[in-house]
């Protein structure tokens, strides 16, 4: 791996990590508009409203860190693309484990998390301490399942587990091997996604959005662009665990396209859950599965 | 150059009867004339000490042989104790120039003379009538204060040590109607045949109780606490210190040479245990210093018996080491607790007031509950490492409750520390906080040197205790030296 | 008798304390110390070939008391520890001279007994680390935990009644370890550690476990481990500023460098992991590492209650401590380092995390969560001081702390110990949670109108936070420089060594290079702001300019949310832990408390003699039977 | 004082093609995605829901309601403007990030409608803020609504649509008449004055007589500015 | 069932000296009765006749006859029925005594009329601005406070006149009233 072809890597997984998340975005939200019988937004609708944000005038800023917390929410995921091995491009997966790429996910959410203390608004405040419980929540189930993976494969290189996923063909791949795990995974990942049943903490009505309640202009505009390196991040990372990884480009997007489009579906027909129910939720049932699912990994 | 070990004890004994005679005459005199008997009987045991004292020497009194005749058994062992009667006495000195301080000093001289005549003696009559002369010194001074609670004390006290007597006669007459002898080094001979039965321990049962009195054992020291709350604390210090360790060395003695059932010392074993959680668990309710005091020697003395009941002579040394150690760590506290006598409470923030005192409290509390460089530390440790070898379960209960009293030992003394360094109360003014001064604290200085002194050198003095353990156990030894005569009798 | 590196080291040691009880008073004096722990540092550098090759330097002296010999050397697991001590103590004593100073005197505090209290510890420390046998690893652990006493004790009346707790506890441990000490002594004749190791071996069970128990509990005292860790969080929280860096930092670790001499080293882990625990299918290990988990989720869910800033990073050194346990009990490669790792880590963020707040005490009087707010924009360097201290101590990567806990994880992965895994998890994301309350009340949010100008904490008190923040990043990105210093450490300790690299671990089965883990991050940070900072000039607005759904905010209306502040956690865990043990102390104090009341009845009654009576007349009936 | 005559200025064209180019996409991103404020200010706002969901659905045309004044770019005047909600309003449209357009929804905000001799409402929506687009009609139909915002994505297209300067170039007319309305000591949290400063729109208009009574009596609002400063030397208390 | 009822109200009403009775259905009834007889009504109503709801207070500007008239509009569940008593007070001092103590709801009824008539109710909890706390002109719903002067002093009209409207009013469309002459303040000129 040359130094040369390590840089394009480095430089081309997070492009590609924006572009596919832009389309994951749109699917998003055409899916929301077919449930409601809407016609949904048009196709380059997520382009258009990182343009327009970042291109506003107005750049209201409450201080050094309020800046600083958006960078970092949206190079914490940059980094954490070029981990996450992706057909033809491995990055620097073998450099760092499951478990950096786990810890790495959650440099944004600190980061963001900085930055809206700094906004000095009560309703940043309050959205922040709910996001850090939902995030203590959808996690616990999220490090079992990466437990139960990780010791089944014997290994924490994300290459080779997707390589083992891949010796047998279909038999091989994590779901048949552990259902339980892909079951339980499937709703952790739901809940990190942070989509309707489990958004407590951007509630709009009770407390403006949460966190963005301050976020104008290019502050949102970095955050509409790390939720579409999060989509991604998230489906691929459950791709790359349960799937089998993508052999090509064609069945890798199929598939992670398809892994987005069941938490989406079942989101917008959910009102929200309130903190302590995302708690009781989250800690009982993907937990007990995926208790399970290890166990089962052990016999 | 041995007959004048006897002066030891006559010479107070004189000074006892013929102060009060020459306190007529002329003050000064009278006032200088105890003092400078217990000069002498310190500078007699020195020199003797001093020229090279390697095999223990039994003087006879009145030259009469020993199996009739008294004589005065003097090994190392009973000559450390004999010199520390004479220098406690000279440092106790009730130096207070009161209407009635030729009383309380000639009291003083008989109380040196008998404790000394305990220290020496080889015989066990003998050793009850210095007993009985101590019991009643000890009356004499403890009421000398003249306050009613005195008074109602000494009463409870002198109860208490008539009716424990009264056991020991009756043990001694046991003994005596079995053996037909009373001198000890005699009876170690006969002891094997006669006295190794029921009858026998029942003998040293009674005697054990009837000193154990004097020796704060568990059930009989319920006077502890009011006599050292009431008496003067040079008086309460001297008994603590001194007295106590002395009755023990009797039944030591007793033990050692005469009486090797493995009952006996099942028997001080459970009192030892009994008098340490009873001791360390009222001290820890103790409002008042004094009768802390007071609770935590006889948590001490509890912990010493546990030692002594160690089988065949194993917890000698521990027994030496920790009974030095408490008298004294005792002394030191009790000099300590003449200024600071009244309630803790009163205390509070008295460490701005006399730093010197509170260091020296902080000191003696350290070396008692075991600091590492300090002797407490070595004395606990060789008790530990002794009682740990045993395998029977009530030695590891004994170790058990041996460590656990530490704890409570050291949490109720550094309560007392954490109140003198607190902050003193809004209302009370500075000069109302108590002071150490004057006499006492010099004295309480003097034993924080000794303790220190003795940290700095522990290796030599660590192999001297342990000679004079060695020499102690040898029990050939104690009847050849007594009665040349007749050795080879004994087993 | 010719003075080795290690005598040299002693001496400049008790030189330091010597200095500070005699000349003490001055304000220079601080300076003094400072330099002085400067030169034992210097010292113990000279013998850095024990952090890297390993082997001993034994001290010249050696005493023989009571039968018993007393020797003194240095090991790398003792240098290891004295590296941290020393320079834990060295920045605790600059942050203390200068302003800091002043006003602890200026607030009535005694500076003189602080810097003998300090320069006492780091001696007594010293001591401990070099002990050579059994009994004088005894003598420093009394010492140590007699000093600690003495500089918990300092700021009296809160202080003084924790101290009073702890030292009944440090007292009951230092019992419990005397007491196998002479278990041991009994069964291998002398406590040399070679005569141990032998005597050991063939140790039967139930003796094994008892001495397991006493040692484990002894030592588990000091590192605040689960049943007894209640007296650690008031009484570091309490002690004045520098000293609870000092404290928080290493005191508590004292535990664990004995339980790795006597459990790891001595009776060796293969030996505790054959003792069963009677009729369940866990052994002395599994007891040990949950104990450890344990001592990690509780306390880290207390911290995230407390609403004191002290309180709250003393919770979580208790926290923390039980990753070190597990790290070590757990015992593969990989266990191991991260184990240590984790000691030198805590050590560095807990006493810049400490310091800062010390700092914003300093300027603001009150260290309360719910009286502070919005301090970024007064005292940044604190702030990024504090920012870099969180981060390491929740284990997140650009810092060290995430070197370490990794390693953790990666160790319960390769044993397959999943609950564990999972329990540490739970406790990492606590951390997480609470520590961002930390930052979020005392430097985010509105700031108050009696706090407009406060203003950075003085240079004295800067330095040394800076200085640390700075080894915390510079291990994070190479943490080879501390793990081969632990590489030589497992080696004397007999744990198996991983083969580390500059930038993390290798292994098989998935590595970490924390070289290109940081590269990238920064990178991705690079982009980040390329493209945030090519958007239109930000504008900055006021705090009171801020969506109040249609409320004109103004000053007198405090727009913050600081109390309370996880609500929808506490709301469903809230009742769990009420005291975490708290009953079980409770209950000991008040039997203790009842037993001496018996005991005084006893000594109250009037008729003795009936006593005397009735003891001779049993005494003689036993024996007559 | 008439109404000032608005002359829809059309923003110069830069000259180098790449940046007329960039800025064509800008315009035309800006166009097709608006987000409008959730802020129901009168009864028109009834109107909207239907405009959102399933049957006229706003999001084909890249609208999104959004909470938060920061967030937004359009505020809608639905229906009547009474004095106490004049003030929200006002407060709300200085929040909200420029470039920022205000429609006026139903016949209250053009001319008062039914309320015209109301003592209570504002007539005149214009004097306090300046205003894009009128959408008469006492409650227009969602159609009229989707039609009026379409009208105003070609005006944005076209690059007509920058009323939100004459806020700042004519802010002393502006503050004037508010001052009017609510007394001598009205003044919102936002510091207008160097925003102004900020888009460099400070014009001779800006600042004024009214302007100078808002300095005598504005509390201090410019930003708590993070600094090392030493000078407070002795700690607290 | 309802007859005997409404026979019976009559009854207790004609108690009450100077009250004229007019019954508009058999659930509503008006009640005229002089100013100082209203709380003796009321009491007899809510304590007899099961008048527990006081549902509002109206209020009528007689500027002709210098009056103000308040009419306390009382509802009884059993009865299902409605009372107005209707009283008259001059209009110069404009101060009558609150029914607080009899119907609680009444504290709001009086600080609406207080705000908008500027009568001063004695006893009723707090006379504060209620709704229009912006507001610091005369009190607006008296009948000679005139709004449009108001409007004319401090806001302005919107003189709306594109191209469009000129065009449509040259070709005779436009509206039949114009603007000017709907605005009464320009009728008078």
């Amino acid at each position: 791996m040359s130094a040369t072809e390590l840089l394009i890597e480095l430089i081309l997984m997070p492009l590609v990590a924006f572009v596919v998340g832009m389309m994951m975005v749109l699917m998003m939200r055409r899916i929301a508009a077919k449930l409601q019988r809407r016609i949904g937004p048009p196709f380059f609708q997520p382009l258009y409203d990182i343009v327009k944000l970042h291109s506003k005038k107005t750049q209201v800023s409450h201080g050094l860190i309020h800046d600083i917390g958006i960078v970092m929410a949206m190079g914490g995921y940059i980094a954490a693309e070029t981990l996450l091995p992706v057909p033809g491009m491995n990055g620097i997966a073998e450099k760092g484990g499951i478990i950096t790429l786990l810890y790495l996910m959650m440099i944004p959410s600190l980061g963001l998390a900085l930055g809206v203390g700094q906004c000095a608004n009560p309703n940043g405040s309050i959205g922040i301490a709910r996001a850090l419980t939902a995030m203590l929540a959808y996690d616990i189930p999220l490090v079992i399942v990466v437990f139960g993976v990780a010791y089944a494969a014997g290994t924490t290189n994300l290459i080779d587990i997707i390589a083992v996923q891949q010796a047998g063909g279909f038999e091989t791949w994590g779901a048949t091997q552990m259902p339980l795990l892909a079951i339980a995974g499937l709703i952790a990942m739901h809940a990190s996604l942070g989509k309707q049943p489990f958004e407590i903490y951007i509630a709009p009505a009770e407390i403006a959005t949460g966190p963005m309640v301050e976020m104008g202009g290019k502050y949102l505009g970095g955050l509409f662009v790390m939720q579409c390196f999060q989509l991604y991040t998230t489906s691929v990372l459950y791709v790359c665990l349960f799937l089998g990884g993508g052999t090509n480009w064609f069945d890798f997007l199929l598939k992670s396209f398809l892994v987005l489009a069941i938490p989406m579906s079942i989101a917008y027909l959910f009102p929200r859950y309130r903190t302590e129910d995302l708690l009781r939720l989250m800690w009982k049932w993907p937990v007990m599965l995926g208790l399970i699912g290890v166990a089962f990994v052990f016999v | 150059m041995s007959t004048n070990l006897v002066l030891i004890i006559a010479l107070p004994l004189l000074g006892a009867f013929l102060l009060p005679v020459l306190m007529r005459s002329s003050m000064a005199i009278a006032l200088w004339s105890g003092p400078a008997i217990l000069i002498y009987g310190c500078w007699i045991i020195a020199d003797l000490w001093l020229s090279g004292f390697a095999q223990p020497l039994s003087v006879a009194i009145g030259g009469f042989a020993p199996p009739l005749g008294i004589n005065l058994y003097v090994d190392s062992l009973a000559l450390l104790f004999a010199f520390a009667v004479q220098l406690l006495g000279l440092v106790f000195w009730p130096f207070t120039l009161d209407q009635e301080s030729a009383r309380r000093q000639s009291l003083m001289l008989l109380l040196v003379a008998a404790s000394t005549g305990l220290a020496l003696s080889g015989d066990l009559f003998n050793l009850y009538v210095f007993y009985e002369l101590a019991a009643v010194a000890t009356f004499g001074l403890a009421s000398a204060s003249g306050s009613g609670a005195a008074y109602v004390a000494t009463l409870r006290y002198l109860i208490l040590s008539g009716i424990g007597s009264v056991l020991t006669l009756f043990g001694i007459a046991l003994i005596y109607s079995q053996t037909g002898t009373l001198n000890l080094a005699h009876l170690a001979q006969l002891a094997p045949e006669q006295l190794h039965n029921s009858l026998g321990l029942t003998a040293f049962l009674a005697i054990l109780i009837g000193i154990g009195v004097k020796a704060e054992l568990f059930p009989v020291n319920t006077w502890v606490p009011e006599i050292y709350a009431t008496a003067s604390t040079r008086l309460s210090a001297f008994l603590a210190g001194l007295l106590s360790k002395l009755a023990l060395l009797i039944i030591l003695r007793l033990l050692l040479l005469i009486f090797h059932q493995p009952e006996a010392a099942q028997v001080i074993l459970i009192l030892g245990i009994l008098g340490v959680i009873s001791g360390e668990l009222a001290a820890w309710r103790a409002r008042e210093m004094k009768r802390m005091l007071a609770f935590s020697s006889i948590g001490q003395l509890g912990m010493i018996f546990i030692a002594m009941a160690l089988p065949d002579g194993k917890g000698m040394l521990a027994v030496l080491a920790l009974s030095l150690h408490h008298l004294i760590i005792k002394s030191g506290l009790f000099m300590l607790a003449e200024d600071w006598g009244g309630a803790l409470e009163r205390l509070r923030g008295s460490a701005k007031a006399s730093p010197l005192g509170a260091v020296l409290f902080v000191l003696f509390s350290l070396s008692l509950v075991g600091m590492p460089p300090l002797p407490g530390f070595w004395a606990k440790f060789v008790l530990i490492t002794e009682l740990a070898a045993q395998v029977e379960p009530l030695y590891l209960l004994g170790l058990a409750v041996f460590l656990l009293a530490t704890v409570v030992e050291a949490s109720y003394l550094f309560r007392v520390a954490a109140t003198l360094y607190g902050s003193p109360a809004q209302d009370t003014l500075s000069e109302e906080i108590p002071k150490t001064k004057g006499l006492s604290l010099l004295t309480a200085s003097l034993f924080g040197a000794g303790v220190i002194a003795v940290a700095l050198l522990i290796a030599p003095v660590g192999d001297g205790l342990q000679a004079i353990a060695a020499q102690a156990l040898d029990v050939d030894l104690y009847i050849t030296t007594v009665s040349p005569a007749v050795s080879g009798g004994s087993q | 008798m010719m003075l080795t590196l290690l005598d040299e080291l002693l001496l400049f040691s008790g030189a330091t304390l010597l200095v500070a009880l005699f000349i003490g008073r001055g304000l220079a004096a601080g300076w003094m110390v400072t330099i002085l722990y400067g030169g034992q540092l210097l010292a113990l550098l000279k013998m850095a070939v024990l952090g890297y090759e390993g082997g001993t330097i034994a001290s010249s002296l050696t005493l023989e008391v009571m039968g018993q010999a007393l020797s003194w050397r240095f090991d790398a697991l003792s240098w290891f520890f004295a590296l941290i001590t020393i320079g834990s103590a060295l920045l605790s004593s600059w942050f203390s001279c200068g302003a800091w100073e002043r006003s602890y005197i200026r607030q009535g505090g005694n500076i003189w007994l602080f810097h003998t209290a300090m320069a006492l510890n780091v001696f007594t420390m010293l001591i401990l680390l070099a002990s050579g046998d059994l009994l004088s690893l005894f003598i420093g652990w009394e010492l140590v935990s007699w000093a600690g006493f003495l500089l918990m004790a300092l700021a009296g009346g809160v202080a003084a009644r924790a101290a009073m707790r702890y030292i009944t506890y440090a007292m009951a441990g230092g019992m419990a370890i005397f007491g196998g000490l002479a278990l041991i002594y009994t069964a291998s004749g002398s406590l040399q550690l070679e005569a141990v190791t032998t005597a050991v071996e063939q140790m039967s069970g139930a003796k094994l476990w008892l001495l397991v128990i006493l040692f484990g509990g002894g030592f588990g005292v000091k590192m605040g481990l689960m049943p007894f860790h209640l007296w650690q969080a008031p009484a570091y929280a309490e002690t004045p500023g520098p000293g609870s860096a000092f404290l928080g930092a290493i005191s508590s670790r004292m535990g664990l460098f004995a339980i790795l001499l006597v459990l790891v080293k001595l009776f060796g882990i293969v030996k505790i992991e054959s003792l069963k625990v009677p009729f369940t299918l866990i052994d002395a290990r599994d007891l040990l590492a949950w104990i450890a988990v344990f001592t990690i989720i509780l306390p880290t869910f207390t911290a995230m209650k407390q609403n004191d800033a002290r309180h709250l990073l003393a919770w979580h050194g208790i926290g923390q401590g039980g990753y070190m346990l597990l790290g070590v009990v757990v015992a593969d490669a990989m266990g191991g380092a991260g184990g240590l790792l984790h000691v030198f880590n805590h050590a560095t963020y807990q006493a810049a995390l400490f310091m800062a707040v010390t700092a914003v005490i300093y300027r603001t009087g009150t260290s309360d969560l719910n009286k502070l707010g919005g301090l970024v924009v007064r005292m940044p360097l604190s702030f990024v001081v504090l920012l870099i201290g969180i981060i390491g101590l929740a284990g997140l990567p650009p810092m060290n702390g995430f070197v370490s806990k990794w390693l953790v994880y990666r160790s319960l992965l390769n044993q397959g110990m999943p609950l564990l895994f999972l329990a540490a998890v739970i406790g990492t994301l606590g951390t997480i949670l609470s520590v961002y309350k930390l930052i979020h009340n005392i430097f985010l949010g509105q700031l108050r109108v009696e706090h407009e100008h406060v203003s950075e904490a003085p240079w004295s008190m800067m330095i040394p936070m800076l200085i640390l923040s700075a080894i915390i990043f510079i291990t994070g990105l190479m943490p080879g420089i501390p793990l081969e210093w632990i590489a030589s450490v497992l080696q004397t300790v007999g744990l198996p060594v991983p083969d580390y690299t500059l930038g993390g671990v290798e292994s098989s089965s998935g590595s970490l290079d924390m070289i290109w883990v940081i590269g990238v991050l920064f990178a991705g940070f690079g982009v980040g702001a390329l493209v945030f900072y090519s958007a239109g000039r930000s504008k900055r607005v006021h705090q009171l300019d801020n969506y109040a759904g249609g409320h004109f905010l103004s000053a007198d209306v405090r727009y913050q949310y600081s109390d309370n502040f996880y609500a929808g956690l506490m709301h469903l865990i809230g009742g769990w832990y009420r005291g975490s043990f708290l009953w079980l102390e409770r209950g000991i104090t008040s039997l203790v408390e009842f037993l001496s009341l018996g005991m005084q009845g006893l000594y109250r009654r009037a008729n003795a003699e009936f006593y005397l009576l009735t003891t001779a007349l049993f005494v003689i009936a036993w024996v007559v039977i | 004082m008439g109404s000032i005559k608005q002359i829809p200025v059309v923003e110069a064209k830069r000259t180098n093609p790449l940046a007329r180019v960039f800025d064509d996409l800008v315009r035309f991103c800006r166009s097709r995605s608006l987000f409008i404020l959730h802020y129901c200010t009168g009864c028109g706002a009834i109107e909207l829901p239907p405009a959102m969901t399933s049957r006229f659905d706003m999001e084909r045309l890249g609208i999104q309601p959004m909470v938060s004044p920061r967030q937004a770019d359009i505020l809608l005047i639905t229906g009547y403007v009474s004095i106490k909600t004049l003030k929200r309003v006002i407060l709300t449209y200085e929040q909200m990030g420029s470039p920022k357009y205000v429609i006026g929804i139903c016949s209250c905000t053009v001319n008062g409608g039914m309320y015209w001799q109301s003592y209570a409402t504002a007539k005149k929506l214009d004097e306090y803020m300046p205003v894009d687009l009128y959408i008469a009609g006492c409650m227009p139909r969602p159609e009229a609504v989707i039609a009026g915002l379409q009208q105003l994505m070609d005006k944005i297209h076209s690059g007509e649509a920058s009323s939100w300067e004459d806020y700042y170039r004519n802010y002393d007319y502006y503050l004037g008449n508010q001052q009017k309305l609510f007394g001598e000591d009205w003044q919102t949290p936002t510091d207008v004055i160097s925003e102004a400063k900020h888009y460099d729109l400070l014009s001779e208009g800006t600042l004024g007589d009214h302007t100078r009574l808002l300095e005598q009596h504005q509390k201090p609002l410019e930003a708590l500015e993070m600094r090392l400063g030493h000078e407070q030397e002795e700690p607290a208390k | 069932m309802s007859k005997e009822i409404t026979h019976w109200l009559d009854d207790l009403l004609a108690e009450i000296e100077g009250i004229v009775v007019r019954r508009k259905s058999s659930r509503r009834v008006r009640v005229d009765v002089p100013a100082d007889a209203l709380p003796a009504l009321l009491e007899l109503l809510q304590g007899r006749a099961g008048y527990i709801h006081l549902s509002a207070i109206s209020c009528v500007d007689w500027i002709k006859e210098d009056e103000f008239e308040l009419v306390y509009h009382v509802w009884s569940y059993e009865s299902h029925s409605l009372v107005s008593a209707h009283i008259r007070i001059a209009r110069e001092p404009g101060v009558y005594l609150s029914v607080y103590d009899l119907y609680q709801p009444a504290a709001f009824f009086e600080r609406d009329i207080h705000e908008m008539y500027g009568i001063h109710f004695e006893g009723s909890p707090n006379m504060e601005k209620f709704i229009l706390t912006e507001w610091d002109g005369p009190p607006p719903m008296r009948k000679e406070f005139d709004s449009e002067a108001y409007i004319n002093e401090h806001l302005s009209w919107q003189n709306y006149n594109p191209e469009w409207l000129q065009e449509l009013v040259a070709e005779g469309g436009g509206v039949i009233i114009p603007p000017e002459e709907q605005r009464f303040s320009q009728k008078k000129k």
